[in-house]
């Protein structure tokens, strides 16, 4: 019931689960055999910023346009042609309508 | 508002313009017309009221509230008789051959035979005053709002 | 019992639209009366829908002929074309019906609270009711000229819904942005609807199909309504309409705005299968059909990662996961005319096609019930300022998270079941075609976790310490979605049985759909 | 010649809707965009109605009714209801144009646009 079968993979989401949690316990027993000396509070957990200090709590966030910032620098050119179709003017909504319409004909018409 | 010759005329045009639209919404089963033509013909009465006299004066006496009961009450009749025939199928035409708008009229030339149709003719007059109330709405709705006021629910 | 069975089909569009017309009525006797009389019609409209499919997955097509002597009786006694308008419910129109009803259930409960104390209501209701009616006859009709109409109903009140702020200029915009394109592509759908009628004098889609010669008028009427169903979709590239609108509707009604294109795909299946179907060369409209998939996806996923407005990022992507459908079920009509690749895969991409649908919708509506959330609480949609929010919003981050991962097809949720059965289906299609599919997918899992990690993650933002839970209707609103996705994505292969299976049959079997109809005729 | 004549209706709406569509693809300002989509849906009623013209037939109304074949009134039925979406959808349009003026000061497609990108 819960199993899709492709014919070609199979698609079981309980055993999946199943795996998950087994993994997930053998991952937290491993992780409880870890160091025991980290303690919460002290300088240990302090961030160390080069010797930088570090800003207030509040400035800490790395906002939303910053995120990926090397990602999009790199595909500037990319954002760019694609920011010039998206005019956001109605009448270009239309043009792009009527446009794809007539390839679509053409297309159908010349395919038959 | 206009001057007082216009606001008499439309005053007096006003009547026709009623009786025409009623007319038409009657007559809308065996004849050209209906309720959209006839609710229509009205509502252009409603404007030309708006343009003689001003949003300011109509809006006393034809509140949107009002218009709003009255268009929702025409569709709910006009619903209503489309269920009423569900014993059979939805919009089954079950007055068809009652005492009621039963009468089949004969083909072939003769005068206009209203009491015919069975539910249509019921229909076309909850769909009359749905049209008519609802485009006065419109109208009255975008002159208010035209001249600058806000619209309240 | 029976006779609910046999008229359900009219019952499911009227009630709704009684309910529309007497909301306004019965909201002066106050809200809480509307509401409840709101909600209690949809109960019963999902009670409707439910007898519905169990009968149409039990005994088949069900035929329902408005105003004749018998439902059933589609062909009086000696006519050669059908002369009544009617519905026709058939697997594809049933799972619509299902999936709308269950985001019109959501929308509405969400709705209760989120509205509480605008004013407008009883419109907002009626128009709520209104999109619900427009979209279900849209699945149900089985007549061309009746589609143009529930077409436009649903864009009216959808155009009503977006514009329902118009204190907002951007509401209106979007409103009014959503009302031309809906228009223009709805005139184009009549203007098509023209030349079909010109041609065979009839406008029912059964006996369209069963006189159609497929000339070259034919296929220019085709072109047209592709067309204008892929403007409705938002298929790139016409997709442009949908962030401005998407982004401005109030939440409630996102979801219903976002199953109003879906019931949009659904025609352009049901005209390009059914109405067309394997008698033209599809591989045309089956290769139109994956390059506007595939141009979606992935132009609607980048455009996605860019934006900083957390709705327009969700209605880029709701651009991108339609794709996905198009592809399915486009690479399913590009071979429906090899039975050995049919069976071999074909079958395999439009189940995974159809089943995107439904996964789909649960998950966006959820999303943007999410932001509208958010919105409610802190009043912009702007994640740059954003922060911390997970602190106090749980319930809501826990929901957002649910649908981020199901949006990007991570297991278990169920948006993984029907992406793994696009994906492989479309390899042995054509491999770079599943490949740009997977990359897509990658980007969708980045651009979700770059707005959790700006909106629900970071320190304590001064400005939102004081920000609340949203109130209990939305959260059971949002909770009806999330316990669907979570259900779907553990037992797929019981919704496939059961749903899918049946709706993609209906849209390979053409001659099932004529032959309800037409059947006596030769 | 009668083969233009009946086809001239058709000509009259394909022109109709040529124009209707270059005015919503060309002209910036909103209200000739209602216009356009107003034009547009004239022409393709046009085209409609044309459809159910039949020579020598006569209007399918059964009181006093002449000799002759009656044609089918679905084209002009079809006609009927298409008028009536457009009253509402352009009755809708023109609302939010007056909107959109009150909050932006201009009814340019390109001056008033606040989404966008």
């Amino acid at each position: 019931m819960s199993v899709l079968d492709y014919g070609y993979a199979v698609w079981a989401p309980i055993v999946w689960i199943v795996a998950l949690i087994v993994i997930g316990a053998i991952v937290l027993i491993w992780r409880s055999r870890g160091r025991k000396d980290y303690k919460k509070g002290t300088t240990q957990s302090d961030i160390f910023l080069s010797g930088i200090k570090v800003p207030a709590e509040e400035q800490r966030h790395v906002k939303a346009d910053n995120i990926y910032w090397g990602f999009f620098e790199a595909l500037k050119g990319f954002y760019n042609v694609m920011m010039k179709p998206h005019t956001g003017i109605v009448n270009d909504y239309i043009l792009w309508f009527v446009a794809v319409v007539a390839i679509t004909v053409l297309i159908l018409v010349l395919a038959q | 508002m206009l001057s007082k010759i216009v606001r008499t005329v439309a005053n007096q045009l006003m009547l026709f313009i009623l009786i025409f639209g009623l007319y038409l919404i009657m007559h809308g089963h065996d004849s050209p017309g209906g309720g959209f033509q006839g609710g229509a013909v009205v509502a252009s009465g409603v404007v030309m009221l708006l343009v003689a006299f001003g949003s300011g004066g109509i809006i006393k006496w034809l509140r949107l509230r009002r218009l709003t009961a009255v268009a929702c009450c025409g569709a709910l009749i006009f619903l209503g008789l489309a269920l009423a025939g569900t014993g059979t199928t939805f919009f089954h035409n079950f007055l068809l051959g009652t005492p009621v708008f039963g009468d089949i009229p004969p083909p072939g030339p003769g005068p206009s035979h209203v009491w015919s149709g069975g539910i249509i003719p019921l229909m076309e007059i909850a769909i009359g005053f749905t049209v008519m109330a609802g485009l006065s709405a419109v109208v009255l709705a975008m002159a208010r709002f035209s001249s600058g006021e806000e619209i309240e629910e | 019992m029976h006779y609910l069975v046999t008229h359900s089909p009219a019952l499911i569009v009227a009630l709704p639209l009684l309910a529309a017309f007497a909301t306004p009525l019965i909201s002066r006797a106050g809200p809480r009366v509307r509401n409840i009389f709101n909600l209690v019609v949809l109960g019963m409209t999902a009670f409707l829908v439910a007898i519905l499919a169990v009968d149409v997955h039990a005994v088949g097509i069900r035929v329902y002929t408005f105003g004749a002597t018998l439902p059933e009786m589609a062909l009086p006694g000696g006519y050669t074309v059908p002369v009544r308008i009617m519905f026709e419910v058939d697997g594809m129109s049933i799972f619509m019906g299902i999936v709308i009803t269950t985001v019109a259930l959501a929308a509405f409960t969400y709705s209760l609270q989120f509205l509480k104390g605008q004013s407008g209501q009883p419109r907002f209701y009626s128009l709520m009711m209104l999109l619900y009616v427009g979209m279900m006859g849209l699945a149900f009709t089985g007549d061309m000229f009746n589609m143009f109409v529930f077409l436009e109903i649903a864009s009216i009140a959808g155009t009503g819904l977006a514009a329902y702020r118009t204190r907002m200029a951007d509401a209106v915009e979007g409103g009014f942005k959503y009302i031309v394109i809906s228009a223009v592509s709805a005139l184009m759908v009549l203007f098509a609807i023209g030349v079909l009628y010109a041609q065979y004098n009839v406008l029912s889609i059964a006996a369209l199909a069963h006189y159609m010669d497929y000339t070259m008028l034919d296929m220019m009427a085709l072109g047209l309504l592709a067309g204008a169903f892929v403007m409705k979709l938002a298929g790139v590239p016409l997709h442009m309409w949908a962030p401005d609108t998407y982004t401005v509707a109030p939440a409630g009604t996102t979801p219903m705005i976002l199953a109003a294109s879906y019931t949009s795909m659904y025609a352009l299946y049901r005209v390009t299968f059914t109405l067309y179907g394997a008698h033209i060369d599809t591989r045309a409209i089956g290769w139109v059909v994956i390059i506007v998939g595939v141009l979606s996806m992935f132009i609607g996923v980048m455009m996605a990662v860019h934006q900083t407005d957390i709705k327009r990022m969700m209605a880029y992507h709701a651009i991108s996961q339609g794709g996905y459908m198009l592809l399915g079920v486009g690479v399913g009509l590009a071979v429906i005319a090899d039975p050995v690749a049919l069976a071999n895969y074909g079958r395999d991409a439009i189940n995974g096609g159809i089943f995107h649908i439904i996964n789909h919708v649960f998950y966006k509506a959820m999303l943007f019930m999410t932001a509208e959330a958010i919105f409610f609480r802190i009043g912009t949609r702007d994640t740059n300022k954003m922060g911390g929010l997970a602190r106090n919003m749980k319930w809501t981050t826990a929901f957002y998270a649910i649908g981020a991962l199901a949006i990007s097809g991570i297991p278990p949720f169920n948006g993984f079941a029907s992406k793994l059965l696009i994906y492989q289906a479309v390899l042995r299609f054509n491999p770079v075609l599943s490949a740009i599919a997977m990359f897509v997918s990658l980007v969708t899992l980045a651009s979700f976790a770059k707005v959790f990690y700006s909106a629900f993650t970071g320190p304590e933002m001064p400005a939102y310490r004081e920000v609340k839970e949203v109130p209990r209707s939305m959260i059971i609103g949002m909770g009806i979605l999330a316990a669907c996705i979570i259900f779907f994505g553990i037992f797929p292969g019981l919704v496939v049985d059961t749903i899918v299976a049946p709706a993609t049959e209906a849209l390979i079997n053409q001659a099932a759909y004529i032959n309800a109809v037409m059947g006596a005729v030769p | 010649m009668e083969q233009i004549s009946v086809n001239f209706p058709f000509l009259a709406a394909v022109l109709l809707v040529g124009i209707a569509l270059y005015i919503i693809v060309f002209r910036r300002n909103l209200i000739k965009l209602v216009m356009g989509i107003a034009i547009l849906s004239s022409g393709i009623n046009l085209f409609l109605v044309s459809l159910g013209y039949r020579t020598g037939g006569v209007a399918p109304i059964y009181t006093d009714v002449p000799e002759g074949p009656m044609v089918l009134p679905v084209p002009q039925a079809l006609t009927l209801t298409s008028i009536v979406i457009s009253v509402a959808v352009l009755a809708l349009m023109l609302t939010l144009v007056v909107h959109i003026y009150r909050h932006t000061g201009d009814i340019d497609a390109k001056k008033s646009r606040i989404l966008k990108g």
